[in-house]
């Protein structure tokens, strides 16, 4: 899709291509679970048979994040888990969404402790919030309804005309707040320097041209 | 007397290389056309049913479980499977960056290709007859002599999809899953093969559309091959990965087995493979075993139903099992897997073998083989 | 209500037994608390565990409590539980930072020390791995000491 | 004790350590019952060495109680094991009302007794429900929920909340259960028994499922009393300790009910307790519900509970003690106590030291999983790879009380 992605003016055949695109992204979103805490528990009464919200809008639980779309964080957020969330979030292959479930993941609820993050948006953007403690599944089904909008109303070939906002931006980056002495996980400068790792080797191999401009 | 001479000698009708469909004057440029519309068009058939089987097995898991399937795209969902193709083909595709990128990219098609092939000798009609429009569309795509060795051979080569998916992701999980799928799929292979030659030794016959025929002409295969069939449907489950069987890509352990990374179509491909290959081993089931375009019995209601809505019925059937026994059952430890293929399986596909042979024998030696 | 009688026998065993270093014993609530001078602190328990009378053969718990205006400043608390006799027994020693693993005695303790190094910072001598188990391997400071703010020290 | 020749020291061990792949089974894994790390030393399929890591999900509870009242840690202790969060609640009150040195009233006595028993068979249920999906059953949990949804409408029913629900109060329950309570619980307790007939008829005679767990992970009498462990996976090998019946509390004397005990110690034997339990925590509720009669629910020691709403609303000092209440909290007498409760995990212990203060000076909780999941080690080394899934399925945790 990187081709077609922000190219195109508005008119009549773009405007009902996104609607189509946004169509299947919105009607078949594969969920993956992060049930962290309570909220997990309560996000698995929302897929079975008395609330029955997953499987009629018709999510699959997927569990690796390469083939879901959605990230659901539902549950506390400690800061051994915080680098986890992030390498997941990374993982995860791009039209890419997150709700945060519970107080826990929006602000840290009751736990205001040494250990706890303040809430997920801390590291990850978030799109949708869906408050409670936890949160009926009514209010699942609401926040799944939620998403479908803002999925209904991306604009994909469409030129892009504000900056791309998918929910609060990271007020900060999630290797500042942390201990000093955590997990390193490799940051963008790492994948940065070992990108042109096999440039460098097909130049060695002659099979391109060296000096070719790297993106 | 007894003498080895009439060992070779079986009762059966001389074998001869059956007639082709269609009478040979037709010059080959309109046969050529023929063939590719029917290809075109059981290919469609196969395509889209694929398709609608990933919701048909939501829709019947999830009435199992007490909870409606997806209805919210579509009428009755029925849209979903639409949906699903174009998120999946909207979708980022992912190589990780210690991947093999060639093998990587080939795998979803290695795995794709040998599962669609597999429907290029099921019979949807009698090979024999004029198909639709008078010739136009064939019942079957090719009327192969060694129908079942050609099955066979597509559903060996189906596995080198899960290895090269496997061994190219860089990923300990999906290396975990790729190891147990070729141990499974090459012993389940052997007890496939075997619990066939029954039928085989039966019918004397590779080509699937004279076995149905034979089957019209005397009772179904189920009844006198029962064990061949129980086994074959097992080793039929265990070789498409399956519920019991699917250690591959066991959610619980491998978190998604030999596809754990890959994302978008790709990942579709695999997803399509799984259900074509199923819908292979069950039209198999079906034409080997339930008679597949004949109809139950031959009187008048039962003939007016043309033959390729009874072979989808009965391997529609054969679906509904696979999804009962994919909600209920719990899977196999690894070895029990095997041990339930070579302890149990292998010898009860051996013994069907020698008692048809047998019977068979005794039968031409007396004579009351047809 | 007096404590049970069976209690009673084993407190009296462990006074003839262990002598001066039974620095107190306490009833509150028909509990017993039998405090310890470290030394003695395994052979206590080994005693408490073999002893026919005693027969505590369960650790239920082991954790400490920060009193940082003592100079020991720890105070490591164990619970022991007899499934035959059906009486609990409550140990407690004072120690400023090193005291000796109980875990050849009780294999429970392994991972109950490792939480109390982990939140108090008490070395606990010969344990087989003494590592963090609830905090990242290499979190600074020891968050259930009294010194230690709630919110920890950055956000 | 000489160390017991254990798995490391044999031959194979040593040999094969150089050929070994290092699997981790991150805490984000669809089968570790939320966010806890097993990093596994594979040879091959074959488990050599499984090393847990707990701590993703540590809030620092105890941390947190040493600054708030006591009444206000409740809603702490509900979030601990999240599956049960009433036996944690009453867990809880038990050590700080000996620390009082108060009686309930006899009504909120049966009253915990009876929602105690109901959350047990919620947690039972759930454990069912994931530890078959874990093995591949995905129908059996969504039958088990079934059942859950009408025990989370009595407890929303008695307290508004399905998951979490601080309905305890030190000295008693928040508030009375609206009328018709009772018959709602006899209605469950009516047809419990038909819907648990029927999950044993799913799964117990299974013959895979029989596979999977028979002679799996198989902890002896003494490996379980030395690793610990309590619940039913110490009476799945045969040991004979329940709370309820060796240090009966809360009239559990006056009820008659069975103990489940296992004989080879294997997953299958857990399995066999903990369903054999729920029938015997409906025999419990049956039973409870003859002595329920109505009365005060709260204990009448003004000091320590709130005054009821309509005398608070109109007299002036009632009002005052309400405010009083709210702002600092009461005071405990100076002391420790250990208080402990038979829940659905194995033996759940509130530690409590206090200072004479209105804040626990130190709170210890002392977690059934977080023990049970010690001995995973000892279950899984030697065995595949499965059979860890398989294991922490019959163990049981839940790692908001693993991790606390």
């Amino acid at each position: 899709m990187g081709l077609l992605e922000n190219k195109f003016k508005e008119n009549l055949i773009t405007t009902t291509v996104d609607s189509l695109i946004n169509w299947g992204q919105e009607k078949a979103m594969y969920p993956l679970l992060l049930g962290t805490a309570c909220c997990g528990i309560e996000m698995m009464a929302v897929g079975y048979s008395r609330f029955d919200v997953l499987e009629r809008f018709g999510m699959l639980f997927r569990f690796s994040p390469r083939q879901s779309d959605v990230m659901i964080v539902a549950g506390t957020v400690t800061k051994k888990m915080a680098p986890v969330i992030k390498a997941v979030y990374d993982q995860m292959s791009d039209p890419k969404y997150v709700i945060a479930v519970g107080s826990c993941a929006i602000s840290g609820n009751i736990y205001k402790s040494y250990s706890t993050l303040q809430g997920v948006d801390r590291i990850v953007p978030v799109d949708i919030y869906i408050p409670g403690c936890p949160p009926i599944p009514e209010a699942f089904a609401y926040g799944i309804i939620e998403l479908q909008k803002v999925i209904a109303s991306r604009r994909v070939i469409r030129k892009q005309t504000t900056a791309p906002a998918p929910g609060a931006q990271p007020t900060v980056n999630v290797h500042d707040i942390l201990r000093p002495g955590h997990i390193k996980l490799p940051t963008a400068q790492d994948y940065a320097a070992h990108l042109d790792d096999d440039i460098t080797n097909y130049e060695q191999r002659g099979l391109i041209e060296p000096g070719r401009r790297r993106d | 007397m007894f003498s080895p001479a009439r060992f070779f000698e079986t009762g059966a009708a001389p074998i001869v290389a059956p007639e082709q469909a269609v009478n040979p004057q037709t010059d080959p440029l309109i046969w050529f056309l023929q063939t590719f519309i029917t290809l075109f068009v059981i290919m469609n058939v196969v395509l889209v049913t694929m398709a609608y089987q990933t919701w048909a097995e939501r829709k019947v898991i999830a009435r199992m479980q007490l909870r409606h399937g997806p209805n919210q795209t579509g009428p009755m969902g029925l849209l979903q499977p639409i949906a699903d193709a174009v998120k999946m083909l909207g979708k980022e595709f992912v190589v990780p960056r210690e991947a093999d990128k060639p093998v990587f990219m080939i795998a979803p098609i290695m795995s794709f290709i040998p599962a669609v092939a597999a429907f290029a000798i099921i019979p949807w009609g009698d090979a024999r007859s004029e198909g639709l429009l008078g010739g136009w569309i064939r019942p079957a795509i090719a009327n192969l002599n060694i129908g079942i060795l050609y099955m066979l051979a597509l559903s060996s080569v189906g596995v080198y999809g899960i290895i090269m998916a496997g061994y190219s992701s860089g990923n300990k999980y999906s290396m975990l899953g790729a190891l147990r799928s070729s141990g499974q799929v090459v012993s389940y292979e052997l007890t496939l093969g075997i619990s066939l030659i029954g039928v085989l030794i039966q019918s004397g016959t590779l080509n699937l559309n004279d076995i149905v025929r034979q089957q019209q002409a005397s009772i179904w295969f189920i009844f006198p091959q029962f064990f061949g069939f129980v086994v074959f449907l097992i080793s039929g489950i265990a070789e498409t990965n399956r519920n019991p069987f699917d250690l591959p890509e066991a959610e619980s352990e491998l978190v998604a087995g030999f596809h754990l990374e890959y994302s978008g179509m790709s990942f579709g491909l695999f997803y399509l493979a799984e259900y074509i290959s199923m819908n292979a081993i069950a039209a198999l089931a079906a034409i080997l075993f339930f008679g597949g375009w004949a109809p139950p019995f031959d009187i008048v209601p039962f003939t007016l139903i043309p033959g390729p809505i009874w072979l989808f019925l009965k391997f529609a059937f054969f679906l509904f099992l696979y999804y009962w026994i994919r909600s209920t059952l719990p899977r196999f430890r690894y070895d029990q897997l095997m041990g339930l293929a070579w302890k149990v399986l292998f010898p009860i596909a051996l013994a069907n073998l020698v008692i048809t042979a047998v019977v068979k024998l005794i039968g031409v030696h007396m004579g009351w083989w047809v | 209500m007096p404590i049970q009688e069976s209690l009673q026998v084993v407190v009296s065993k462990l006074q003839d037994k262990f002598g001066d270093s039974v620095l107190s014993v306490q009833e509150f609530r028909d509990e017993v608390t039998v405090r310890f001078k470290p030394q003695v602190w395994i052979e206590a328990h080994r005693f408490l565990k073999e002893d026919e009378d005693c027969a505590f053969n369960m650790l239920i718990d082991e954790t400490a409590a920060d009193y940082p205006l003592r100079n020991e400043r720890f105070d490591v608390i164990t619970h022991l539980l007899s499934l035959g006799k059906a009486h609990r027994l409550r140990l407690k020693t004072q120690t400023a930072e090193h005291i000796p693993t109980l875990y050849p005695v009780w294999k429970t303790a392994n991972w109950l020390e490792r939480e109390t190094y982990d939140l108090f910072g008490i070395i606990f001598d010969g344990h087989p791995d003494l590592r963090r188990i609830l905090l990242t391997e290499d979190w600074e400071g020891f968050p259930l000491r009294k010194d230690y703010p709630i919110e920890g020290y950055d956000i | 004790m000489s160390e017991t020749p254990t798995f490391e020291h044999s031959e194979t061990y040593k040999r094969s350590s150089e050929r070994r792949m290092r699997l981790n089974m991150g805490p984000q894994h669809p089968s570790t019952h939320g966010v806890l790390q097993i990093i596994l030393d594979l040879e091959g399929e074959v488990v050599m060495r499984c090393d847990p890591v707990p701590g993703y999900l540590h809030r620092g509870t105890e941390k947190l109680a040493e600054e708030r009242y006591y009444n206000q840690i409740i809603p702490l202790t509900d979030r601990l094991d999240y599956v049960s969060a009433f036996n944690n609640n009453v867990a809880y009150c038990i050590p700080v009302e000996k620390l009082l040195g108060i009686e309930i009233p006899e009504r909120a006595m049966w009253l915990r007794v009876i929602l105690m028993e109901l959350q047990r068979i919620a947690s039972h249920l759930i454990w069912y429900g994931t530890s078959l999906m874990d093995l591949g059953a995905i129908t059996a949990f969504l039958y088990a929920m079934r059942e859950r949804e009408k025990i989370l409408d009595i407890f929303e029913m008695a307290c508004g909340a399905r998951l979490t629900y601080s309905y305890c109060r030190v000295g008693g329950l928040l508030a009375d259960t609206p009328p018709g309570f009772e018959e709602k619980v006899a209605e469950f307790v009516k047809d419990f028994p038909k819907a648990w007939k029927e999950y044993t008829d799913l799964v117990s005679k299974n013959p895979i499922f029989m596979d999977r767990t028979m002679g799996v992970g198989v902890v002896t009498p003494e490996d379980a009393i030395d690793m610990g462990l309590t619940g039913p996976s110490l009476r799945g090998s045969g040991v004979d300790w329940d709370i309820r019946k060796n240090e009966p509390y809360y009239g559990y004397d006056l009820i008659d009910f069975a103990i489940p005990l296992g004989t080879k110690g294997d997953c299958y034997d857990r399995y066999l307790c903990r369903m054999e339990e729920m029938m015997q925590s409906n025999r419990i509720v049956e039973q409870a519900l003859k002595f329920l009669k109505p009365g005060p629910v709260k204990a009448p020691d003004p000091k320590i509970t709130l005054p009821p709403k309509e005398l608070s609303m109109s007299q002036a000092e009632a009002m005052q003690r309400h405010f009083y209440q709210v702002i600092h909290g009461f005071s405990v007498p100076v002391g420790e106590t250990y208080g402990k409760i038979e829940a659905s995990k194995g033996e759940l212990g509130f530690y409590i030291i206090s200072d004479g203060s209105s804040h626990p000076y130190r709170m210890k909780i002392r977690a059934p999983s977080y023990v049970n999941l010690q001995s995973l080690p000892l279950m899984t080394e030697g065995r595949m790879v499965s059979d860890v899934i398989t294991c922490i399925g019959t163990i049981d945790i839940v790692l908001g009380e693993v991790d606390r």
